[in-house]
């Protein structure tokens, strides 16, 4: 393990780094080779930090310098940013990876830390989407409060499925997920309140008047209209990366979690399963329905199919390879999940076929997913000494 | 409304939960032994369907006999839906028994669209919905404006036959002693000397046997199959399962019925909300899971301290 | 005689130029397809992008054509979200002058702001939702086939003037098979027909036991199916099953040959509304066909291929008049009048919707036969009754 | 002197056709430490789950500080004061042994959502206070479990894990603590030192009130101020150790049953 702290913060800059890098490649990359080669590349860093005792010293070492580690992600990612701030469609994926991102960080704050098996995720997620095609049609609420309302509207009506969801436990709370997701989606597509199978129209997010449809130049520099969308997705990202982490770094962390593994003895010391897991999944609707908002606004629309089983599937499958509860698991394997099938139009006919394949391998044979979760390390003596 | 009417709309919604029905059972077998829920049993079933259909077309072009087709062809779909049972038992399920039960779903669900890509991908035009050969006699029995297939009829109680012979082979068989005994109690199953893991895949076999029997009565009773037809059956099937009871008997074949009579009153009562049938059906699913967390017939005791 | 000489000459002297200059000389020029290219409605999409490569082959085999074209295939999964993302894709590439896109209405209705926003000038070459072109005035987007508006009138007035006067309704929820719905009820009063009962389904419902009985029991004249063939496949064995005394008539969407495959000797009689007429109808569908099958595709070209191929053409004889500049081709294909093509003369409206007759199809012994031509127009067989 | 700090009478629970519990009388003074004994399947840990209410009793009432249990949900007897181990250890295994502790400690913290997100400063003060308090009470019982805090507790022995579970309830501060056989398989040295521990932690807390289920006599004696048999969910002895050992039917109980 590095002693000092200069090697250690090395690797704590190095690694988010090198990944970010990667990620940005597979963006841009066309050439199929490109794509292998940064897939098995990902792999063997994977493996050497996984497997062998420098990897883990450096895995070791990011995590102790938590803060470089994500002070490096934050300047990556803007500098990623900087590079594609032409390119539509990098942007956009960037964009749409960084809210499906922020929307599995909700997912897992349900799955990873409640334990509810939350299956109609894209159905709150498109519900974030409707809640701002009404708001934005029918009044003129501030944008920001808009994205706060998608929010607020998927908290408030998962509370529907409160009562079954806390009366259960694991498959029985998927079934009631299940089912909530399929009926909101026939709902909506039968009932033409709002829209029918069409949708609606969201018009473009417009935080303080800065209406980001129109945005052509930022200081002059020619961008992409996207490149503020895939700013604010990023910053939305990075709030609730920030806030899940500071949920996972405190007494809530833990009651959450022992109400989760053991309700029994976690009752007995004076916890409410009850109450405990509905704050982690009425957090967890908030971030997705927040997500979904803006998803909904830089999409320009929104319609019952977003809201789909396969959508939901998708989800939760970014969450479980990722690594329940490995919030920067959730960021490569939104990246990898979302890009790949637009990357890999040779195969598509097969496509769905090896998905499934590659979901199967990974939860046979590691099954804590890509990045599993890390102990919590709590104090801020311990912190430095792990 | 006219009786005869009644009374097709009765024997529609019988029908309907017979097969949803068999489908919940395996649900149930499953839970039962493993305390797993295996999503891929709907496209067990389409497999079944499928398999039936390539046997019944292949002896078909050999001799023009419909009752040997329709046997071998059953036969056929038993053999290919156990055998894909028992594989995914065996190789996906077991091995995850004691992760958690996301992933025992999310991995079924994804060997569910494997069977499913792999029949869209494998049969030729596989995309396409494929007619099911009528192979049973279809003299119709009509009084008034009562009207029914002697085929219907046929299906249907075969089908009642073979969840009546579920029930008789799990309460006095060997094999089904063994099930109930595993399902009570697996550690202490296997010190009388219950083979667990003979046990588990035994339950998968029946369960997936079950579920082939259920896609040759699809076929037969609408005479259309498709390849994506499990994942709604699925998903129904589970429902029944959990609004019944999963791990019992008797749960599973009510949910199934309850489910079916939802849609069918739905559909009679207010035709232009037809299309509301399935969020009637799954609003019910969510309260009644609500109300009885544990399913209408509960088979598990609260849990040990 | 004159004029093929000139013809003739032309051709000769492009040759020589052809022979002299080299190959390269010739400016590339990008066009995208974008259609659903697995799933589904795979079938129709890969026909559609066959056909459009097939114009594309024809055109660069043809030593007059100024550039050289490439045809870049995309696919939409038939789902809005992923629509949208290759549609940014496909317009942020500047190389990329032009498209034929969308199979699928929610997904061509999705898009429509994407191109505008780009000004990227599109031909629709199969979605029939009337709001692709008629809900926006997009200088950007046109389109070759007809709306369901077409399919709807004339199914109205074609049944009820054959005798048909009762119809129940059976359509999926989807906005396809709603607008089916609309527009057929809408055009069926005037005409003097009457629909007893409607029943809206979802598009993956199996069982319509309850709705046919139902029908059953309001005896009507005919079934009226909006919706894909496997609606219309279940909608039709399960008639048969249940001893429905009626007929059945459906929209382009069961005009498939997976309709007569999956119905069997069912489908015999079914009556379905196309935009297109066959290709034997067309002057030069003859060749098409002929060049199709030469060109070794796999699939066939499916009832929108010759659509495809022939918005294929508009686009590559715009770029040829005006060269590679999207606006410039925009303003070009905004102007069509009485252009000839593959599938009769194009002339865009105010909307640069694209004015076309519906026609009547028939099942009749295995095939779908136009009505002028079917034996049941000829009196041989009857679709009355039993 | 004052009401006791746990009285029960009549309590009763049966199970079908079973009684597990039949009509018991029994009070906990403030200080005192009950030994519990009993064969297998007497009715001890039905006791202590019926105490925390984890089940339901079928008749009786119990109260704490004058306070009725069964009116409470499990999680506010809980947050009472009373705390207990299990007979089968239930730790949470893939998570930290601090984790593990710290449960214990938190209805004694303050959960509001806002603190969590907008105090991180008193939070963290907070944790730190907690992490050294823990590490102090671990050191006690071993120091190689204080020495790793932050390691899963399933890579613990069998008997560290019971130990992490004493910990657990101890840093609960509780005014009542029941403890369901600490000393089941640990060797009889490692017994006395817990023991050992346990003496001096109630040295330091002389209000808190302890129900300890105990096979090992030896432990009783040297721990308990009082014993209590169970037979058949009935109370057949109450009184000192010593008059314990002469008691007849306490003899025939164990004996009859094979003990």
């Amino acid at each position: 393990m590095p002693g000092n702290g200069l090697p250690k913060r090395a690797a704590a800059v190095a690694i988010p780094a090198l990944a970010f890098a990667g990620l940005a490649w597979l963006l841009g990359a066309e050439r199929e080779w490109e794509i292998v080669t940064i897939l098995v590349g990902f792999l063997a860093v994977l493996v050497v930090l996984d497997r062998t005792q420098p990897g883990r010293a450096v895995a070791a070492a990011c995590r102790a310098e938590r803060s470089v580690a994500n002070a490096t992600a934050v300047i990556a990612t803007l500098v990623v940013l900087w590079t594609f701030r032409e390119e539509h469609f990098a942007l956009l994926m960037v964009a749409t990876v960084a809210l499906s991102a922020t929307a599995c960080v909700g997912l897992n704050i349900q799955m990873a830390f409640g334990g509810i098996a939350n299956f109609a995720a894209a159905a709150f997620f498109t519900l974030g989407a409707y809640t701002a095609a009404v708001l934005t049609g029918h009044t003129a609420l501030p944008h920001l409060l808009v994205l706060a309302a998608g929010g607020a509207v998927t908290s408030v009506l998962g509370l529907v499925l409160l009562l079954p969801v806390l009366r259960t436990r694991g498959h029985y709370v998927a079934l009631v997920t299940i089912a909530f997701g399929l009926l909101l989606r026939n709902l909506l597509e039968v009932n033409d309140t709002f829209g029918g199978p069409q949708g609606m129209k969201i018009p473009a997010f417009a935080p303080f008047g800065f209406d980001f449809g129109t945005i052509t130049s930022i200081a002059g520099i020619e961008v992409s209209f996207y490149l503020p969308y895939a700013l604010a997705a990023a910053a939305l990202f990075g709030m609730a990366f920030l806030a899940a982490r500071c949920l996972e770094l405190s007494w809530i962390g833990i009651a959450i979690d022992a109400v989760r593994t053991d309700p029994i003895a976690a009752s007995t010391f004076g916890l409410s399963p009850a109450r405990w897991k509905a704050t982690a999944f009425l957090i967890g609707n908030a971030m997705i329905g927040v997500a979904g908002a803006l998803y909904g606004m830089m999409n320009g629309f929104v319609n019952p199919n977003g809201a789909g089983f396969g959508e939901s599937l998708t989800l939760i499958s970014i969450v479980v390879l990722g690594g329940l509860g490995n919030l920067w698991g959730t960021v490569a394997a939104s990246a990898v999940v979302l890009a790949l099938p637009e990357k890999l139009q040779p195969i598509q006919e097969y496509r769905l076929l090896i998905f499934a394949a590659v979901v199967i391998a990974i939860l046979r044979f590691r099954p804590g997913g890509l990045l599993p979760r890390p102990l919590r390390v709590l104090g801020s003596r311990d912190g430095v000494e792990a | 409304m006219d009786i005869g009417f009644l009374a097709q709309h009765l024997f529609n919604g019988l029908m309907l939960g017979v097969i949803y029905a068999m489908i919940a059972l395996g649900f149930s077998l499953f839970f039962g032994v493993l305390d797993v829920i295996k999503f891929s049993h709907g496209d067990v079933v389409t497999l079944g369907a499928f398999a039936a259909l390539g046997a019944i077309a292949f002896v078909g072009s050999v001799v023009p006999l419909p009752g040997l087709a329709l046997v071998l062809g059953l036969l056929a779909a038993i053999a290919a839906s156990m055998a894909a049972g028992m594989v995914i038992g065996g190789t996906l399920v077991l091995p995850l028994r004691n992760a958690p039960p996301v992933n025992v779903l999310l991995i079924t669900l994804m060997a569910g669209t494997i069977l499913r890509e792999a029949i869209r991908l494998g049969v030729p035009n596989g995309g396409n919905p494929k007619p099911f050969p009528a192979l049973l006699p279809d003299r119709r029995i009509e009084i008034g404006s009562f009207s029914v297939g002697i085929d219907s009829v046929t299906i249907l109680l075969a089908g009642l036959a073979v969840v009546v012979a579920t029930h008789h082979l799990v309460t006095r068989t060997r094999l089904g002693l063994a099930i109930r005994a595993v399902a009570q109690d697996p550690e202490v199953a296997c010190l009388s000397g219950i083979d667990f893991r003979r046990t588990v895949l035994g339950t998968f076999a029946l369960g997936s046997a079950l579920a082939a029997v259920a896609g040759c009565m699809l076929g037969l009773y609408y005479r259309e199959i498709n390849f994506s037809m499990g994942l709604v059956l699925g998903v129904i099937g589970f429902a029944a399962a959990v609004v019944g009871g999963l791990g019992s008997l008797l749960g599973p074949i009510l949910g199934g019925f309850l489910f079916a009579g939802v849609q069918t009153l739905v559909t009679i009562t207010v035709p232009s909300a037809s299309a509301y049938k399935d969020v009637a059906a799954f609003a019910v699913v969510i309260a009644l899971i609500g109300l009885f967390p544990t399913g209408l017939i509960s088979e598990r005791a609260s849990e040990r301290v | 005689m004159r004029r093929s000489l000139t013809n003739a000459l032309i051709a000769g002297a492009a040759l020589i130029v052809a022979a002299l200059s080299p190959a390269e000389a010739k400016d590339t020029v990008k066009i995208a397809f974008i259609g659903p290219l697995t799933g589904g409605n795979a079938a129709a999409g890969v026909g559609g992008r066959n056909s459009s490569m097939l114009a594309v082959q024809l055109r660069n085999a043809d030593p007059k054509a100024k550039f050289a074209y490439e045809l870049v295939p995309f696919d939409d999964e038939c789902k809005p979200n992923i629509g949208v993302q290759v549609a940014t894709k496909a317009a942020a590439d500047r190389a990329i002058v032009a498209g034929v896109t969308h199979y699928c209405s929610a997904v061509g209705i999705a898009t429509v702001d994407t191109y505008a926003r780009f000004k990227l000038p599109v031909v629709v070459w199969g979605a029939i939702l009337p709001d692709i072109t008629y809900g926006n005035d997009y200088k950007q987007i046109h389109r070759v086939n007809g709306t369901m508006i077409n399919e709807g009138k004339l199914a109205a007035q074609f049944l009820t003037a054959r005798g048909f006067k009762t119809f129940a309704v059976v359509h999926d929820t989807t906005d396809y098979g709603k607008g089916q719905n609309k527009y057929f009820s809408e055009y069926l009063k005037p005409a003097g027909g009457e629909i007893v009962a409607t029943f809206p389904v979802s598009p993956d419902q199996q069982d319509f036991t309850a709705e046919l009985t139902r029908i059953k029991e309001l005896k009507p004249d005919m079934i009226f199916v909006g919706g894909l063939t496997p609606l219309g496949v279940r909608v039709r064995s399960q008639m048969e099953r249940l001893g429905v005394d009626a007929r059945m008539a459906g929209v382009s969407g069961i005009m498939t040959a997976g309709f007569l495959e999956g119905a069997g000797a069912a489908a015999e009689g079914t009556i379905s509304f196309h935009n297109g007429a066959p290709l034997s109808k067309y002057a030069d569908g003859q060749a098409f066909a002929d060049a199709y099958a030469r060109a070794g595709f796999r699939e066939d070209p499916d009832a929108y291929g010759p659509f495809a191929y022939s918005a294929a053409n508009l686009i590559m004889d715009a770029v040829e008049k005006v060269g590679p500049d999207r606006a410039k081709i925009t303003a070009e294909l905004n102007a069509t009048k009485g252009r000839p093509s593959l599938i009769g003369e194009i002339n865009f409206d105010d909307h640069r919707q694209n004015i076309v007759t519906a026609n009547v199809y028939v099942a009749q012994g295995g095939k779908w036969v136009f009505w002028p031509d079917s034996e049941y127009a000829a009196g041989k067989r009857t679709i009355a009754g039993r | 002197m004052t009401a006791p700090l746990l009285a029960c009478s009549g309590l009763t629970m049966r199970f079908g056709g079973l009684v597990a519990l039949d009509g018991l009388d029994i009070a906990v003074e403030r200080g005192t430490t009950i030994g519990l004994v009993g064969p297998n399947g007497s009715g001890k840990t039905t006791f202590f789950n019926v105490l925390t209410g984890l089940y339901r009793p079928s008749a009786g009432a119990a109260a704490l500080a004058d306070e009725d249990i069964f009116a409470k949900s499990p999680q506010a007897i809980g947050r009472a004061g009373v705390a207990r181990t299990f007979q089968h250890c239930r730790l949470m295994l893939d998570q930290s042994v601090f984790d593990n502790i710290a449960l214990g400690a938190l209805r004694h913290r303050h959960l509001g959502l806002a603190a969590q997100f907008f105090r991180r400063r008193r939070l963290r003060e907070e944790i730190d206070a907690l992490v050294d308090q823990v590490r102090q009470l671990a050191n006690r019982f071993n120091p190689a479990i204080a020495t790793a805090l932050f390691e899963p507790a399933g890579s613990f022995t069998m008997i560290d894990r019971r130990r992490i579970e004493i910990c657990r309830a101890l840093i609960a501060n509780p005014r009542l603590l029941l403890l369901d056989e600490p000393s089941a398989g640990m060797t009889p040295e490692e017994t006395r030192r817990l023991m050992d521990d346990l003496l001096e932690f109630r040295r330091e807390s002389p209000d808190l009130a302890v129900i300890l289920v105990e096979h090992e006599m030896d432990v009783i004696r040297r721990v308990s101020n009082r014993c209590i048999v169970l037979n058949f969910g009935r109370k057949i002895f109450e009184g000192s150790f010593e008059a314990l050992i002469e008691d007849r039917d306490v003899q025939t109980a164990y004996l009859g049953s094979g003990h």
